[in-house]
C-alpha cells in the first residue's frame, strides 16, 4: 500500500490501528507479535504514560529497547518496574486493573469470540493450534480486548467451532449472563479493517476499509452479512512519523514485513 | 546439609519414571530446560504428563519422540514460528502416538499450581467463565460463589510428581538464584513433590545465601540439582545468553514432516551423548554469539546488621 | 511518570480519611510504619479499619489514641513483651472506645489478602476447621469442597482501602525495594486500592530498575512515596537499623494504665511534630547503636544480555 | 532446680524438653520465645539436619547466630535459606511439609484445645489475649504439635472458654471429623511437667513432672482429673552439655531466667 508518507505493508498499518486503541494513561495488556510493536508506537507518539503489562510476569513503563521476538527476550526484562510471578501479574489483570489488551486468533465470529485451539472437532480436530496461552485470560478479564487477525473468509466464520477466548457469546447481554466481570472485544483489527461492535447487540460491524479496499471488498472476506457502521469511512494511513518509528522498532521488518 | 549435585543423566533416571508429571519451561519463554528435555527423549522415557504455561518447542520435541502421554498446558507450539508440528501430528493424527491434552489459560494452569503450592483444594476464578476450554475441561468445575451466587470456575490443585527448572546458578545442597519473568516457577516449584534444577553454575552456599529473597524455594523440596551449562539453549538466561531465534526458525523447518523431524532428533539429541556435546556441535562461533556482552548489575542489597 | 513524592502529614491528610480500612504492619515483626502510624494519631484519624497479621505494638498505639473502630489481625500485642493493653482496655472496657475485632491466623489473613490480589472472590483452606476463630468469623464460613466433599473454610478476599508499607528504598515515581522476610506485603500491596510507601531512602529510579524482581508491586498501586529515614524505629529495618528491644520494654511499662499510656503518647507522638524531632528525642547515641553495624552486600546479580 | 550439672531454671529444663521433642533430619515450625532456643539447641545436639520454619516467611537450616527476641529480628534474616510471603511459606505448613510446630498459649484443656484470646466471654472477656498469630495454623496443620505452658490450675482448665488452635476438639476422631487433615498435640511442656495424649481418647496424659515434683503436684495444678501414663517417670534434667550451648544461645537469660 502507499501514502503520501510512502509505501507500507498491511502489517505496519496494522501496528499503527492497534496503537490508535490505546489511551495515554492506560494500563495495557501486550500480546505477542503487533502489539509488542504498537505498545512502543504508542509511548513514542500519543500515549506516553501508557504502561505494559506481559504474562510472564513483567511491567514496563518504557518500552523495550530492542525488537522482541518474544516477550521473554532478554531486553524486555532489563529496564523492566516490575518482574514477578504469572499469578501475581495476572492477579492485576483479574482485578481489572488493565483497562486493554490485545489477543492474536486463528478464527473470530460474528460476536468476536476467539477460537485458538481446535479447527473441527475437538476429538479429531482438522487443525490444532497451539491454544490459550494468556489470551482467554486476557479475553475474559481486561476492560476493552482489541483483537490483531489476518482477515479472511475462512479465519471469519459466522460461528467458530471452539470458543478459546470468550468475546460476546451470542451477543446481548451474554457475558454478564455467564458472570464474565467486564470487558469484551472493542475492536477487531485485520489485514483488511477495522472492525467494532454494536453497543446492544455486540455483533461485529465495520468501522473502517484500509486505503485500497473497500466495504464491499472486507464484506466478501467475512463469513456472515457483516454490517457496516453508518459512519464507516476509510482507515487513516500511516503518518511518516509512524512509519518511521516502527521501522526504528522493527529494522529488519521481522514482524511488519 | 547432604550434596545433591548429580549429572543429569543420573538426575533424570532417579527422579523422572516413566508415567510420570513433569512441570517445566515454568518462565514461559526463557529458562526452558531443553538439556534436560533432551535426556529425557534419550533415555526414552514413555507416558509422561507435561505440565506448563508455555514450554516453547521444548513440549513439541518431546511429543514428537514419544515421550508423552498427556499434556496439561496453555499453549504448545513455537512461539516466534507459529504451530508446532509434533503437536499437531499427535493431536491430529496420533502419530507417533495419541495425546491427552487438558487446556488450561496461562492464569488458570498458575492458579492450579498455586492452589497446590497453598495446599488448599482448588482456588476459584473468574477468568474462562463462558469459554470451550472450561467447558471441555476435565477437572475445572463451575460452582457458583457460596459467598453471593455469582459464577465461577475451580480450578483444582495441580501437584506435579516433579518440576525441572533451569535457574542461573545454585549451591550443592539444592537452593537456587532465579531472575528475570518467573512466570510459574515459583508456583511450580513449590506445588511439586519434588524439584530438579538444572544451573548455569554451580556456586558456594555463601553466594546462594547471601540474598535468602532470591532463592526459588527451600532445600526440602530439591530433589537434585545438575550443572548445566547452556542447558537452556536455545531459550534466554538472562544475564548469560540471549534467545537463539535462529535455532527455533530452522526447528520449525526441520519439523514439518516426522521423517524431518526424525533427522533432526538424530542430529540435535540421539547424536548427542550430553549438554556439552550439544554446544560443541551448535559451534563455538554461534554460541560465543548469543552470551551476553554487557553486564547490567543489580543495585547492591545489604543484609547487615 | 509522574512524581509521587509527599510529606508525610500530606499523604496521610490526602490518601488515609476517617473511616479507611489500612493494612499495616505487613512485614509482621520488621519494617512496621510506626512514623506513619503517629501522624495518623496526630493527625485524630478516627474509625479505621487496621488490617493485619501482627504489627506488634502499633496497633496498640492506634486503638489507645482512639484512632480506630475496628481490627481484622492475627495477633495484636507487644511482641517481646505480652500483652498489648490498649487493645485490652478497648475490648475488655471499651476504653477510649469499644473495639470490633475479627480474628484471623497468619494463614488466614494472608490468604484473604491474596485472594484480593488475584481477583478472586475467595480461597478455601483447611486450616482452622473447628476452631472458635471460624466459628465466630463474620466472613470466613464453612463449605464441603465441591471436589469431594471435604470440609474447608473459605476466606472472603479482602481489600484494604490503603496499605501503607514501609521500605529500604523507593523511588520518587512509586516504585519500591524490600528486603527480608516479607510477610505479607505483597498481597497487601496488591490486594490494596492504593499504597503509601514509607522509605529509609529515596534513590533514583535507576537503583530500581536495576533489580525489577526486588519490586514489591507496580507503581500503578502507588498512592504516594514518604521520605521517612528511622521511619520503622523502634521495629528493624534489615540493612539499615535493629529492633530497639528497650523501646518495646519501656512502652510496656508506660502503657499499663490510660493516664501512663497518655503521658507516652504526649512525649512520643503528640509533642514530635515528625520523624526528624522523634529521633532528636531518641537521642543521637542511642539511634547510633541501634544503626547495622556491619555490611552484609548480597552476591551481584547481572540482567544484561 | 538443680542438678549434677548445676543449678537450672524451669525455663531452661523447658527448653531442653522441647528441643527433645525435634528429631533430626525434621521441618520444624519454631514459634516465638522457648522454641526459638529449643531449636539452637536441638540444631547442636542431636539433631544437626533440622530445618526451621518461621511464619514471617525464613526458612533456616542454621540456628541465628544471635539471641532472638522475635522471629522478625536482622540476625535470623541473615543467613537464612530462603526469605519468602508468609503465604508462600504457610502453604508448605498447609502441605504437609512440616513434621512438628511449636505453639505457646494462656489455657489448654484435657484434650489439648489451646486458647490465646479471650478469657471470659468472647462479647466482655476479662481478658483479651493476643489472639492466634500462626499458632492456629501450625496447631491445624503441622504433622505434630508441641504446646510450651505455665502450668497452674487456672491455665488447664477441663474445658477453655475459646478454641483458638485446634487440639483433639472433645477427644476420639473429632480432628477427622471437622476436616483437619493431620496432625493434633504431642506433647505438653510446662514448667512442672512433660504430658502427652493417649492413642484413642487422645486425652491429656502425665508423662513425666520435673525433678523436685511429683505426679500428685501436677495433677493438683491441673483443672481436671489428670490421669497418669503407666510409664510416668521423672523428666531427665539437662545436661552440662545442654546448659552450656542454652546459656551460649541465651547470655542475658532474656528467654530462660
Amino acid at each position: 500500500m502507499s501514502t503520501a508518507a510512502g509505501e507500507y505493508t498491511p502489517q505496519e498499518l496494522m501496528v499503527v490501528c492497534a496503537a490508535r486503541q490505546i489511551r495515554d494513561g492506560e494500563v495495557v495488556f501486550v500480546g505477542m507479535r503487533l502489539p509488542l510493536i504498537a505498545f512502543a508506537l504508542a509511548k513514542r507518539t500519543h500515549a506516553p504514560t501508557a504502561v505494559g503489562l506481559f504474562e510472564n510476569g513483567l511491567v514496563r513503563d518504557t518500552p523495550s529497547p530492542e525488537l522482541l521476538l518474544t516477550m521473554g527476550d532478554a531486553p524486555n526484562i532489563l529496564g523492566a518496574e516490575w518482574a514477578t510471578r504469572t499469578v501475581a501479574l495476572m492477579g492485576l489483570l483479574a482485578q481489572g486493573c488493565a483497562q486493554l489488551g490485545f489477543v492474536g486468533g486463528a478464527e473470530v465470529d460474528r460476536f468476536g469470540n476467539l477460537n485458538t485451539s481446535y479447527v473441527g472437532r475437538r476429538e479429531h480436530p482438522t487443525v490444532k493450534l497451539p491454544g490459550s496461552g494468556g489470551g482467554a485470560d486476557i479475553a475474559s478479564l481486561a476492560g476493552r480486548l482489541a483483537i490483531i487477525m489476518a482477515h479472511d473468509r475462512k479465519r471469519f466464520p459466522e460461528r467458530v467451532s471452539y470458543v478459546t477466548s470468550p468475546g460476546y457469546g451470542d451477543g446481548g447481554d451474554w457475558r454478564e449472563r455467564v458472570g464474565l466481570p467486564r470487558g469484551g472485544p472493542a475492536a477487531v483489527i485485520t489485514t483488511l479493517a477495522v472492525l467494532g461492535f454494536t453497543d446492544d447487540t455486540h455483533e461485529m460491524e465495520l468501522r473502517s476499509w484500509h486505503p485500497g479496499g473497500s466495504p464491499e471488498g472486507v464484506r466478501a472476506q467475512t463469513g456472515w452479512d457483516l454490517r457496516v457502521a453508518a459512519d464507516a469511512t476509510e482507515t487513516p494511513a500511516p503518518t511518516a512519523d509512524e512509519l518511521r518509528i516502527i521501522r526504528e522498532c522493527d529494522p529488519q521488518g521481522f514482524w511488519t514485513r | 546439609m547432604a550434596e545433591k549435585v548429580l549429572s543429569m543423566a543420573e538426575a533424570i533416571r532417579r527422579y523422572v519414571p516413566d508415567g510420570s508429571s513433569v512441570a517445566l519451561g515454568l518462565a514461559l519463554e526463557p529458562l526452558i530446560p531443553f538439556a534436560a528435555g533432551h535426556e529425557l527423549i534419550r533415555q526414552q522415557r514413555r507416558d509422561l504428563t507435561l505440565i506448563g504455561p508455555i514450554s516453547d518447542i521444548l513440549f513439541d520435541q518431546l511429543i514428537g519422540a514419544g515421550c508423552v502421554g498427556r499434556v496439561k498446558a496453555a499453549w504448545v507450539g513455537n512461539v516466534s514460528e507459529g504451530l508446532g508440528y509434533n503437536y499437531r501430528r499427535a493431536t491430529e493424527q496420533g502419530i507417533p502416538r495419541g495425546l491427552e491434552v487438558e487446556d488450561y489459560s496461562n492464569y488458570s494452569v498458575g492458579l492450579a499450581l498455586l492452589a497446590a503450592a497453598l495446599g488448599v483444594p482448588y482456588i476459584p476464578m473468574r477468568s474462562l467463565l463462558g469459554s470451550d476450554i472450561a467447558r471441555d475441561h476435565p477437572a475445572i468445575r463451575p460452582a457458583p460463589s457460596p459467598l453471593d451466587g455469582t459464577p465461577t470456575l475451580l480450578v483444582p490443585a495441580l501437584q506435579p510428581d516433579v518440576a525441572i527448572v533451569h535457574v542461573q546458578r545454585a549451591d550443592a545442597e539444592g537452593r537456587a538464584h532465579v531472575w528475570g519473568g518467573l512466570g510459574v516457577c515459583e508456583e511450580a516449584a513449590l506445588a511439586a513433590r519434588g524439584v530438579i534444577y538444572t544451573a548455569e553454575e554451580i556456586v558456594p552456599s555463601e553466594v546462594i545465601l547471601s540474598d535468602p529473597n532470591r532463592v526459588l524455594a527451600p532445600e526440602m523440596k530439591t530433589l537434585a540439582v545438575v550443572h548445566a551449562p547452556g542447558g537452556a539453549h536455545p531459550s534466554p538466561v538472562q544475564g548469560y545468553y540471549n534467545r537463539d531465534h535462529a535455532a527455533f526458525a530452522e526447528y520449525h523447518e526441520r519439523s514439518r514432516t516426522a521423517e524431518d523431524f526424525a533427522e533432526w532428533l538424530r542430529e540435535w539429541v540421539m547424536g548427542q551423548p550430553d549438554r556439552a556435546s550439544y554446544l560443541a556441535h551448535l559451534g563455538d562461533e554461534r554460541w560465543r554469539s548469543l552470551r551476553a556482552r554487557e553486564q547490567r548489575l543489580a543495585a547492591p542489597v545489604d543484609y547487615g546488621y
